[in-house]
């Protein structure tokens, strides 16, 4: 997950390694849903199966020393922005080897030292932080940007514009990713929000807006890119919105009686952002499986080291709440 | 006497109410197709459809808010808050709002709402998805505060909290939505502001809200061992709160224990224990033992998690200290 | 302030009757300020002198059954929806025979009797419960409406938005009334919002807007009447944007360091809603003394049942607590 | 020894940390021209200019997120919520954010912001405008909570607060801002976690925070008048608590009076005196009075507002009842 240099566009060679990080996510992903259904990890677990194009093509697009706030669906985000997965699965089976040391579990996923902010349990939680940590930039004259991943189920809480809101208001570094997946949970689009361009939500602050499909990660990539520059060249906030389909239950377990499965059975098929990059870098089928084995050795391996990792002790409890 | 689980007592309540009143609906974020995300309210988007089962978007100062609204028209809404922790959302609009709008307006509105919540640890949720924040509702004027710990009083005390004509914080929890439990075949009333004397013992009063009732009960078997009778009292209401049932529980065993989920700190036990030290005070044989949650956040990792809020053990450790047989 | 017939425009001989009812809240006002100066009144005091229209030409449109939400600026909403000017300053001095019978005080006015569900001294608190009454109106079939007044300023929280999106997600029969005066306390709407039509808010979740001159009464009256009418019809919730001025301070009180004082001057000289009118209506000077004199009577006289009102034995604090 | 009033003590504070360092700045609603609703910056737009004195919008909850990202960047934000009723709008980002980032990421964050506010009865405000709401931050494992009640106190404590790198929730009392008190000439940190004794006394310890403070010790002089000698103490930082000063102060006098203005129940003193009754169990010779407010919300008329807040007169009751002179 090297980070590449900075251009407009990604070269052949990155688009290779991109494919190999959103497959990596994936396997990732499909190993959790295992590992939970074995009854191996603990908690509430979300993941963002079909939404990888998002995250690998926004976080190729930051910059050292730009931060990022997640969601409850982090893996994803938490992997692209360079969390090693043996860091990431310890910390879903709650080891001390895990990025939060076993403090926070698959909802608050934390890695400052990659500049990952943290990941939020509570919708829109992040984003004025994002708000403030760009102002922090801006203050200091930094050339950071500050970005927030949120849902479209996000868009209607007071906190998303609030936190819009004051950042266009004061013009910091600051960029909102919307993966507008169209649900929150069981709840379609159509039954949170009143308007079918969740884009408006952000032009009502004068927020600058840019939309791409979220399954063609180059297009990500590039918005993101052209976002990251605007805000970091002091021309104030952008707005992200990426469209995108959540391909599994909002959480593990989620027997999804609210939705469709042929349709979802249909997007699986057409509008795989892994399957679409590969058909697009004719990757044949055997260096596809060469890449497969590869990644999936690594999600493997990281199993074997969060089992192999260390409990933290009871009393542990009572450490780090307090600086 | 039919036996129902916690999770479909809050069920009954509400479809109960729902089918007899036209007034009573059920409001929150994926409470319909759903059927919330404990599924406490699964099927009743069947039965009652999507005008009087609402789902909301993400927005609980609103949701909270247009409950109010509705409930000073007449209606009587129940608004859920998917998780207590969310209630820092709400919280303007229930304290600021729901629990003043009688008084300000010298007695002319009547809000009768319910905000149904829920919490507690024990499956690894993370600090954000677990807080047991009743107390600080306890501390609002204007406001009735239930926690229930069995099925049947669940239902009975959901059912009273609909009929009510004050805003009521419903606060239900999350691990014993799986319990079993006896109910009267037709729904009964519970009144708001009445204790329950679980168990009755000579030797110890352990007053346990919420999961705390169910360790405080185990522990007192275990306690019975040891040859110390317990008597375990749950309040339901923490407000208006039973003093009466409390106080005079203690002055008959000079000895208390306080328990519940929640931190220590501040937590509701620390009411408890200064209404009985004020009211017992020439009864009391040893000090006030409080059991809760340890001064942290909730853990991710089990391990700790279980080490961060209390159990049985806890309860019984703080049962014998005021023994002298710790 | 008799109900006018519902129509689409007022006939003169309502406008004289609107004239007399904006003169009267603007001498109460200024009693208002003259009491508090003297040290009579208690608390916290709002006028709302230079948005007389606002009120006025809002509650003139509202019909029987129709409930209004208010703000912390809310003596003129509160006379214009029928309060007695004698309970309304009986309640602005802590006494029994007031519209809140002294527990509430000037943020804090209610006249159910009169749909008036109560000031909100918290900025925006009022308004997801006007969502709820008008979802009331909706499920139950009534005919009628529940309106929210509101400032410039109460568009940054995020309750504002959280109401008005399910307002219109559920399409309730709501009307929202921005009265835009420019100013949140000492800041201007340039330091609390991105963009300067603050209508733009409303449109993002789909709602209808309408804008007006809030300085002109006849114009706040159609254009509520017609909001109202969408709304009873079951068209859905709709945005009225009032631009208004405020001719004094944030509170009685209030030094204005912040503010232009030749401006203030300039706009109470040229858009005084009063004055407006009174050209309009061609009101000789003679008639207009004897309109003066016989408002300033009413407001003298509410001064003298106040101060002959019963004060609430401390023990009443305990009562009204509970239903 | 100059003096200042307690609100030029806040701004002093203020003003001296952004001068000797540039990560410090302060934010809130009318801060910058108009000083702020209680006057308490006015004069800092011209010293420091509006980066660094920042107007925001009304948007408590955005205001106070910003200032916790703005924090774990590093800087070292001074947010104010303009009245404390109005921490229910932020109570989400204060609880669930501030208190919890450290802990949530295993020790990877720091979390140094303080959030001022302000609130109190005696000038009819109503209900919304007025309530003192500390109680609800003691119960919130991450938080530190400062409530001060002396110019010197606020000085010193709101520096510590700004230098802490913990999210501080910092009370400030309304009726408090105009009394004038001695400070040292260089301004000195009083440690977070220290209570002050006000007043020796050998029969009765009164604990009292904010207004009460005063009230209490004016109340100690006439109880000395007839013979009771009192001893009151601020706890000042209400967490951490300094457990060991009232303890021992207790264990001194053998009585107790805690004493706020909060509504009694559930507020601040239902701690202390569930810890006194605790740690001095065998120390009290009376049980521990707790003075606060009436359960009810504030009423506007002023002689109901008047009843319903603790006065000295009720501390002075609550001392005479311990030692039985009632
Ligand atoms: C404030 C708040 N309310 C409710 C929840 C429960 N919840 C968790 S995820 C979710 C849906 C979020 O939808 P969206 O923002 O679209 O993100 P997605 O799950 O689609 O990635 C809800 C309601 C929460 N975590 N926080
Ligand atoms: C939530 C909240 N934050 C802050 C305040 C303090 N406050 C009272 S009025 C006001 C300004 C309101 O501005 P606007 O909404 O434009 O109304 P206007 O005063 O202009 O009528 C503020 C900040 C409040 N009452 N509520
Ligand atoms: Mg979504
Ligand atoms: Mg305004």
């Amino acid at each position: 997950m090297a980070k590449v240099e900075q251009r407009a566009s990604l070269p052949k060679s990155d688009l290779h390694d991109v494919l190999r990080e959103m497959l990596l996510i994936r396997r990732f992903e499909e190993k959790v849903e295992e590992r939970f259904r074995a009854g191996e990890l603990p908690g509430f677990l979300h993941v963002a199966i079909g939404q990888e194009a998002c995250a690998v093509g926004v976080c190729r697009a930051l910059e050292d020393g730009d931060v990022i706030a997640s969601t409850h669906r982090a893996h994803g985000h938490t992997l692209a922005k360079g969390t090693h997965p043996n860091e990431l699965m310890a910390e879903l089976y709650g080891k001390q080897e895990g990025c939060s040391h076993g403090y926070g579990g698959s909802m608050h996923l934390y890695d400052v030292e990659r500049g990952n902010l943290g990941a939020n349990a509570v919708v829109g939680g992040g984003l004025p932080q994002i708000t403030g940590a760009a102002l922090a930039f801006k203050l200091r004259g930094e050339p950071r940007v500050a970005l927030a991943f949120f849902g479209d189920g996000a868009t209607n809480i007071g906190t998303f514009h609030e936190a819009l809101n004051l950042a266009q208001l004061w013009r910091v570094p600051a960029v909102f990713v919307l993966e507008d997946n169209k649900w929150a949970e069981s709840t379609p689009e159509s039954q949170h929000s009143p308007i079918r361009d969740l884009s408006e939500r952000a032009k009502a602050f004068g927020m600058k807006t840019l939309k791409a499909d979220g399954q063609d990660v180059e297009t990500v990539y590039k918005t993101a890119r052209k976002a990251l520059d605007q805000a970091r060249r002091g021309d104030g906030p952008v707005f992200v919105h990426l469209e995108t389909i959540r391909f599994t239950g909002h959480y593990i377990g989620d027997p999804q009686v609210y939705r469709d499965r042929d349709e979802v059975r249909k997007l699986r098929q057409e509008r795989d952002p892994i399957e679409l990059l590969r058909g697009k870098l004719e990757v044949s089928d055997e260096d596809y499986a060469a890449l497969d084995a590869e990644v999936s050795e690594i999600v493997e391996a990281s199993v074997e080291f969060a089992k192999a990792g260390t409990d933290p002790a009871p009393e542990d409890a009572l450490k780090n709440i307090y600086a | 006497m039919p036996e129902l689980t916690y999770r479909e007592a809050v069920r009954d309540a509400l479809a109960r109410a729902m089918r007899q009143d036209d007034d009573v609906f059920i409001m929150g974020e994926d409470i319909a197709e759903m059927g919330g995300s404990m599924g406490v309210t699964a099927g009743m988007l069947d039965e009652f459809g999507p005008e009087r089962v609402r789902n909301t978007p993400i927005s609980e100062m609103a949701l909270a808010g247009a409950a109010i609204g509705a409930a000073v028209q007449g209606m009587r809404p129940v608004a859920e808050i998917m998780y207590e922790d969310f209630l820092t959302l709400a919280a303007e609009q229930i304290v600021n709002q729901a629990a003043k709008h009688r008084y300000m307006s010298g007695g002319q509105v009547t809000v009768p709402v319910v905000f149904r919540t829920q919490g507690g640890a024990g499956w690894s949720p993370g600090a954000q998805h677990a807080q047991q924040l009743e107390a600080w509702f306890v501390h609002i004027p204007g406001l009735k505060v239930v926690f229930a710990s069995t099925p049947e009083d669940v239902r009975g005390l959901l059912w009273s909290a609909i009929y009510d004509d004050n805003p009521v914080v419903f606060f239900e929890h999350r691990t014993l939505y799986p319990i079993k439990g006896d109910v009267p075949q037709e729904i009964e009333a519970i009144p708001i502001g009445k204790a329950r004397v679980h168990r009755e013992g000579e030797d110890v009063t352990v007053i346990a809200t919420g999961r705390l009732v169910h360790e405080s009960l185990q522990a007192a078997e275990e306690a019975e061992r040891d040859g110390i009778s317990v008597e375990v009292v749950d309040p339901r209401t923490l407000q208006p709160l039973d003093e009466e049932t409390l106080v005079s529980s203690v002055k008959k065993t000079n000895r208390a224990v306080v328990a519940h989920e929640a931190v220590t700190r501040m937590g509701f036990g620390a009411e408890v224990a200064s209404v009985l030290q004020y009211q017992a005070f020439d009864w009391l044989d040893a000090p006030i033992e409080r059991v809760g949650a340890k001064f942290s956040p909730l853990p991710f990792a089990p391990v700790m998690e279980a080490f961060v809020v209390p159990h049985a053990e806890d309860v019984l450790a703080a049962v014998k200290r005021t023994v002298g047989k710790a």
